[in-house]
């Protein structure tokens, strides 16, 4: 341990710790000034601007590449630290154009805030001696370059080198021609472009499927869980007016760290689709035909009676409290053999060795957790035309498997789900549901961690909270869970875990829980 | 503390015996409405009423009216979609939504720019966030007339053309 | 029995197009009275071809907006008794008139006619008892529209009533002992008399202390301000009306203003002597007929020249105000005077000075009708007057002053005059 | 005209009451009540009385209605026409019977002849206020005083005993 006064404040820090976080620690969790710094890069020192006086060196020295030592007295704030930062930020602003009212960094932007803290100063440079640059550039699938707003922190490149190994981007030429671009006939697509936009501490780097489509200051932020694939990135959904804009990540060093994948942060247009289901729908003479919820309601549980149901079929993707009740109203409708709690093949694709799974479920461990086995299609299909009655689909696509289909053909379908799928087309009832972004749900990543993600935006029309249908259809077969709210659904999946403390999923921590008596349950799915 | 050396407890006096009996008081108030109507009565043309459609009154400059939207030398909007409007708008009724520009020196333009008049404040905070100088409420009409509540959201072709009237 | 029947009906369309005269003037006379007094224009829109006549176009105006407005009614009423409530206060404020005389008598054709409708024994209690009758239509209107506003209307308007209807007759007693009868006719002849030979015997000479609880009780009776509880804007939105629309309001608001006009023509018969010209009694009036009507006729036809010539200077003024046929307004109206001044004039060519003995009578009975006619106005007036001058009471305030106050100096006012009426006439 | 008046009079009357007892409502009822009043007003100015029947106006239709309408209504409050269950049957009866006793008494009591065409036979100064005053203030002035103080002490009473319910101190 060390022993250090750091603007008067005396903290003991581990040996061997940064004396930026030390820093940090001292200031009540205010950061230094800083643009290069990143606690999941390497040191690159290069913006000069976490400057600290450290008594008994002659000059200033910079907090990041410092380590502690014993006894150490460090100013941060004195006149001669304020006086440095702001001369550092003037030579990173002399060449920094003045875009803030077209930046979307705007209101999130280092150059700003740092700005604000700092400088405040009149310019003494022309805007027309500026060095130009190129502005827009298009560099991959994901991000646009900004050459002339880039104050050459590297994260970018220490990233593209140091995380994803893949070193797409480079700074070329010297001086005030110093500038970050690709190589020729390269293009920034690796499947974590997007965290350089992350980590970039000015609009240099802007992402192009948010490019101009809402100033920062406009979002709100709500916590969830990525619903990609099953590690379960977590996620800030930043959103506004009803519509969500863009996913970013959420640290969580036992899962995700402070990355996310490019393919994880497109989900999001899921939830607005155009094919989104908002309606109850019901197929009358032919055509399925949009009805009122109350009528739909009607249908619904005129469809789901005891008896009446051949076969339930649900899917991964549903949250951890939908799966309970699922298996619940499976168990009563059709006891224990007729269900499944999923096709097998669906929902797998190429994973890669850092974030993104191949298995593309966001639940499928919960399943395993709760011996609600998934079925291959073949088997699937050889079971239900066993069956008869009413075949009860919670949400994904198991009929765009043409022998499920073809097996599903003489049963009336019943298809609670979010998009117009396969399913949809070939249901009888077709309900809404929410999707992630819109409910408060759990979910069970491949690690056997329980995440809870929450509601960010209202799903669309008629759709509801899923567990509230669930409930509904379990009352109306006379089997009511008694829960009148989230509390009492967690308390009921608690028990159906058999958790040690039925009030554990209420008071889940932030970066979720893994259930140690679970840890060792065989993964669902192949 | 007492302000500008007025008595901080005002103390009423209790009326006597002519006062609370209320009709000679009742009197002396006649007097003073019956004096108004007298002299009103024989000086109409004196009265501070303002014959509105006829008459109207010279307002100033700084008079913030409807707005409109300025523009660049080459006659294209100066509005660079930055939101500062329509984020300072305490009624919210400026509704912007950006988009790239054709032209890359000035890749950031408003698609559409709507203003709800009928929200509008006429605060006029949007002119003081507006950085590019691109809005102002410099056109002096304050009569502001329509048939429904739609045509009241005026776009910025409307914003952009600003006719001195009132009729949208 | 046809003449019975066509001197009824002449004496009550006279007193119905008195008041239904008076209320639209009435109207007018608030609404520029209470714009000029507090320093506005009022209303000078409404006109047809140009003429506006200072805004008298615009209850003309009201009166085809509420005829042609729909009716809305709440869903919720008492259907029976929210329409009779309308009805009710336009009944009440009607038939007080039939005992009100309006002027002494006329001769036609050799026959004495009296100037009332119903020359009843006891007119004054009659008056009362119909006065009484007024609130069923506030109460049960505001009961049966089933809302709080017009519900809490009708519970101020019930109390205030129930309050002031003592006091004012209490504060009408000590006259009818004065002048020993409760018929109409009777006061109003008692106060031709004078006093000392020089004092009027009017009401409000003999009974200061009863005009005075007389007017306010009235004040209350009408629910007007400062005792306008009922309907008070600030509070109860319109009181007991609230609900009302179209004609029904209408008749409500109509009855308001009739009834100012039936407590002017209370005030002014009880207290101010009736159709009596103070000093100038009946005899004296048709012995010198011939003199004051061509006086009188001079005097109209130069006030009149005098009118038209401000209309035309106004005329002159204007010029270019509107560009419209507003313009034209003053000198239309200038000419009209020139015209009426005109036949003012030409009148005296019909020798009004030698007046036959039966145009003096005739002369006389116009005269005291005209001075009815004016001490009414003069009173409905007062009531704008006040309206616009005096702050509302509080409902506690009105209450209070009701009994604590009123109540009592009637009693004592009652007492003092029936000591006095004893001293004087017990032998 | 002397029979015609008193036929409707009576029939005002006689509708007036039939509505103070089948109004649904308790408001209707005053209002029935009222009616009645009227009628029996009329009454007394067929009988050549206007002053008893401005009277009979004043004070029970005018004054002691109103305080009864006052405070139905503030009982009853702005509330329409509530459901009350029909009148069962031997209610009816018990209501029925002896009104017809009643009026088989009256018809067979009242002297043959009397009724239709009736020439009335009152007092000239009936109802007049002079003779009224004296009866009052002279033969029975001491009944009246009497009844006076009787009301004044029911008012007071009444009063106390509205108070002592709510427990507050005398204002």
């Amino acid at each position: 341990m060390a022993k250090l006064t750091i603007d008067g404040k005396e903290i003991e820090v581990p040996d061997g710790t940064r004396l930026f976080d030390a820093c940090r620690e001292a200031r009540g969790g205010r950061d230094l000034p800083h643009f290069c710094y990143h606690p999941d890069l390497s040191i690159a020192g290069v913006c000069r601007l976490c400057q600290v006086e450290i008594e008994g060196m002659p000059k200033l020295t910079i907090a990041c590449n410092t380590i502690v030592r014993d006894g150490m007295v460090v100013h941060t704030t004195s006149k001669r630290v304020n006086q440095a930062v702001t001369q550092v930020l003037e030579m990173h602003l002399i060449n920094h154009p003045v875009d803030c009212p077209i930046c979307d960094q705007a209101g999130e932007c280092g150059l700003q805030d740092q700005y604000m803290d700092y400088g405040l100063y009149e310019s003494e440079v022309e805007k027309t001696d500026k060095v130009l640059k190129k502005k827009a550039k298009v560099i991959g699938p994901h991000v646009i370059l900004d050459q002339e707003r880039c104050v050459l922190c590297a994260r970018c490149t220490r990233f593209c080198e140091e995380v994803t190994g893949t070193g797409e981007l480079g700074i070329y030429n010297r001086g005030d021609r110093a500038e970050i671009d690709v190589a020729p006939g390269v293009e920034l697509d690796n499947n974590y472009s997007l965290n350089t936009v992350d980590i970039c501490p000015v609009g240099a780097l802007t992402s192009r499927d948010f490019r101009f489509q809402k100033r920062v200051w406009l979002l709100k932020s709500t916590s969830s869980v990525c619903n990609g694939c099953a590690t379960g990135c977590n996620v800030r959904v930043d959103h506004e007016g009803g519509r969500i804009y863009r996913l970013k990540p959420r640290r969580n060093d036992e899962v995700n760290g402070p990355w996310m994948c490019d393919k994880g942060r497109m989900t999001y247009k899921d939830v607005h689709r155009e094919d989104r289901l908002d309606r109850v729908l019901v197929r009358r003479e032919g055509e399925l035909q949009p009805i009122s919820w109350a009528e739909g309601r009607q249908e619904l549980l005129g469809a789901v009676k005891p008896g009446g149901v051949g076969y339930v079929l649900a899917d991964p993707g549903r949250s951890l409290e939908e799966l309970v009740l699922i298996q619940r109203l499976a168990t009563e409708l059709v006891g224990e053999e007729p269900m499944a709690g999923g096709v097998s093949d669906d929902g797998h694709d190429e994973g890669d060795d850092l974030l993104l799974s191949a298995d593309r479920r966001p639940n499928r461990k919960a399943l395993a957790w709760l011996d609600f086995a998934e079925k291959p299609a073949e088997a699937l299909a050889g079971e239900l035309s066993g069956a008869s009655g009413v075949l009860l689909v919670f949400g994904g696509d198991p009929l765009a498997h043409q022998a499920l289909a073809d097996a599903a053909s003489r049963m009336r379908v019943v298809y609670l789900g979010t998009h117009r799928t396969a399913t949809a087309e070939a249901a009888d009832v077709v309900v809404p549901l929410s999707m992630w972004a819109e409910k408060d749900a759990l979910w069970v990543n491949k690690q056997g961690r329980i995440q809870r993600g929450q509601r960010a935006v209202l799903p669309p029309g008629d759709a509801r909270e899923d567990w509230r249908v669930l409930v509904d259809l379990l009352q109306s077969i006379g089997h009511d869970p008694e829960v009148a709210g989230l509390p009492a659904l967690r308390r009921l999946v608690a028990a159906r875990l058999e958790l040690e403390d039925e009030n554990l999923l209420n008071r889940l921590p932030e970066g979720g829980y893994a259930p140690p008596r679970l840890a060792d349950a065989p993964t669902g799915g192949r | 503390m007492s302000y500008k050396g007025l008595p901080d407890v005002v103390t009423t006096r209790r009326r006597n015996l002519l006062e609370s009996a209320y009709f000679t008081e009742i009197a002396r108030g006649l007097a003073v409405t019956g004096r108004h109507l007298i002299r009103n009565l024989f000086n109409t043309d004196k009265m501070p009423t303002v014959q509105y459609p006829d008459q109207k009154r010279d307002y100033g400059p700084r008079f913030r009216g409807r707005h409109r939207l300025t523009q660049r030398e080459d006659g294209s909007p100066r509005c660079v979609a930055c939101m500062m409007c329509s984020t300072v708008c305490p009624a919210d009724c400026i509704e912007i939504i950006a988009g790239e520009h054709p032209d890359p020196t000035i890749e950031k333009y408003s698609k559409e720019f709507n203003i709800d008049l009928l929200r509008c404040v006429y605060c006029g905070l949007c002119e003081e966030a507006c950085p590019c100088d691109a809005i102002r409420m410099d056109t002096g009409i304050y009569e502001i007339a329509a048939e429904t509540r739609e045509a009241f959201v005026v776009n910025k072709d409307f914003l952009l053309n600003n006719d001195k009237d009132g009729t949208l | 029995m046809l003449a019975i029947v066509l001197e009824a009906t002449a004496k009550i369309g006279f007193m119905f197009a008195l008041i239904m005269g008076l209320v639209p003037v009435l109207i007018w006379a608030e609404r520029k009275g209470s714009a000029f007094i507090q320093d506005r224009t009022g209303p000078n829109r409404a006109g047809v071809l140009g003429i506006r006549l200072a805004g008298l176009i615009h209850p003309i105006a009201d009166v085809i907006k509420l005829l042609a407005k729909e009716d809305v009614v709440p869903a919720m009423r008492h259907k029976f008794l929210y329409a009779l409530a309308p009805m009710l206060v336009m009944i009440v404020a009607m038939s007080t008139y039939a005992v009100i005389p309006f002027g002494d008598y006329i001769m036609i054709g050799g026959e004495k006619i009296e100037l009332i409708v119903a020359d009843l024994e006891v007119g004054m209690l009659f008056v009362l008892a119909i006065a009484s009758l007024g609130t069923y239509g506030v109460a049960l209107g505001g009961w049966a529209s089933n809302s709080k506003y017009t519900f809490l209307g009708s519970l101020r308007a019930t109390a205030s009533m129930i309050s002031y209807e003592i006091t004012m007759g209490l504060a009408i007693m000590g006259l009818f002992l004065i002048f020993g009868t409760f018929r109409l006719t009777d006061i109003v002849a008692g106060q031709g008399d004078l006093i000392w030979g020089w004092l009027p015997k009017w009401g409000i000479i003999v009974q200061p202390l009863g005009f005075l609880l007389f007017i306010a009780s009235v004040y209350a009776e009408t629910n007007r301000t400062p005792f306008d509880m009922s309907e008070r804007d600030s509070e109860i939105v319109a009181g007991y009306h609230t609900e009302y629309s179209s004609l029904k309001f209408a008749l409500f608001f109509m009855a308001e203003y009739a009834h100012m006009v039936v407590a002017a023509a209370l005030i002014a018969v009880l207290f101010f002597g009736g159709y009596q010209i103070p000093w100038l009694p009946r005899p004296v009036l048709e012995a010198n007929a011939g003199a004051m009507l061509t006086g009188g006729l001079i005097a109209g036809g130069i006030v009149l020249g005098i009118i038209a010539w401000a209309f035309f200077r106004r005329a002159r003024r204007e010029k270019g105000w509107y560009n419209d046929a507003r313009e034209r307004e003053p000198g239309f109206l200038g000419s009209v005077c020139v015209v009426l001044a005109l036949v003012n004039l030409g009148a005296l060519g019909l020798q009004p000075w030698a007046i036959s003995e039966l145009g003096a009578s005739l002369y006389a009975t116009f005269a005291q009708i005209g001075a009815f006619v004016i001490k009414v106005a003069f009173f409905s007036w007062l009531f704008i007057w006040v309206r616009w001058t005096v702050p509302s009471f509080r409902y506690d305030q009105v209450m209070r002053l009701g009994w604590q106050i009123m109540l009592p100096a009637g009693l004592v006012n009652l007492l003092v005059t029936a000591l006095w009426v004893f001293a004087v006439h017990q032998p | 005209m002397e029979a015609f008046l008193f036929y409707f009079c009576g029939a005002v009357m006689l509708l007036g009451a039939i509505g103070v007892v089948i109004a649904r409502s308790a408001v209707m009822g005053a209002c029935s009540l009222i009616l009645s009043f009227l009628g029996s007003a009329g009454l007394f100015a067929a009988l050549s009385a206007p002053f008893l029947a401005v009277l009979q106006v004043l004070v029970y239709a005018g004054a002691i209605m109103v305080l009864f309408l006052f405070v139905i209504m503030m009982l009853e409050g702005p509330v329409m026409e509530t459901e009350t269950s029909r009148p069962k049957l031997w209610t009816t009866l018990m209501a029925l019977v002896p009104a017809v006793i009643i009026l088989a008494a009256v018809a067979i009591w009242l002297p043959a002849g009397r009724l239709p065409g009736f020439t009335s036979s009152v007092p000239e100064d009936f109802g007049q206020p002079m003779p009224v005053a004296a009866k009052l203030l002279g033969d029975y002035v001491f009944a009246f005083e009497i009844i006076s103080v009787v009301m004044l002490v029911a008012m007071v009473g009444a009063l106390a005993l509205a108070r002592s319910k709510r427990n507050q101190p005398w204002t």
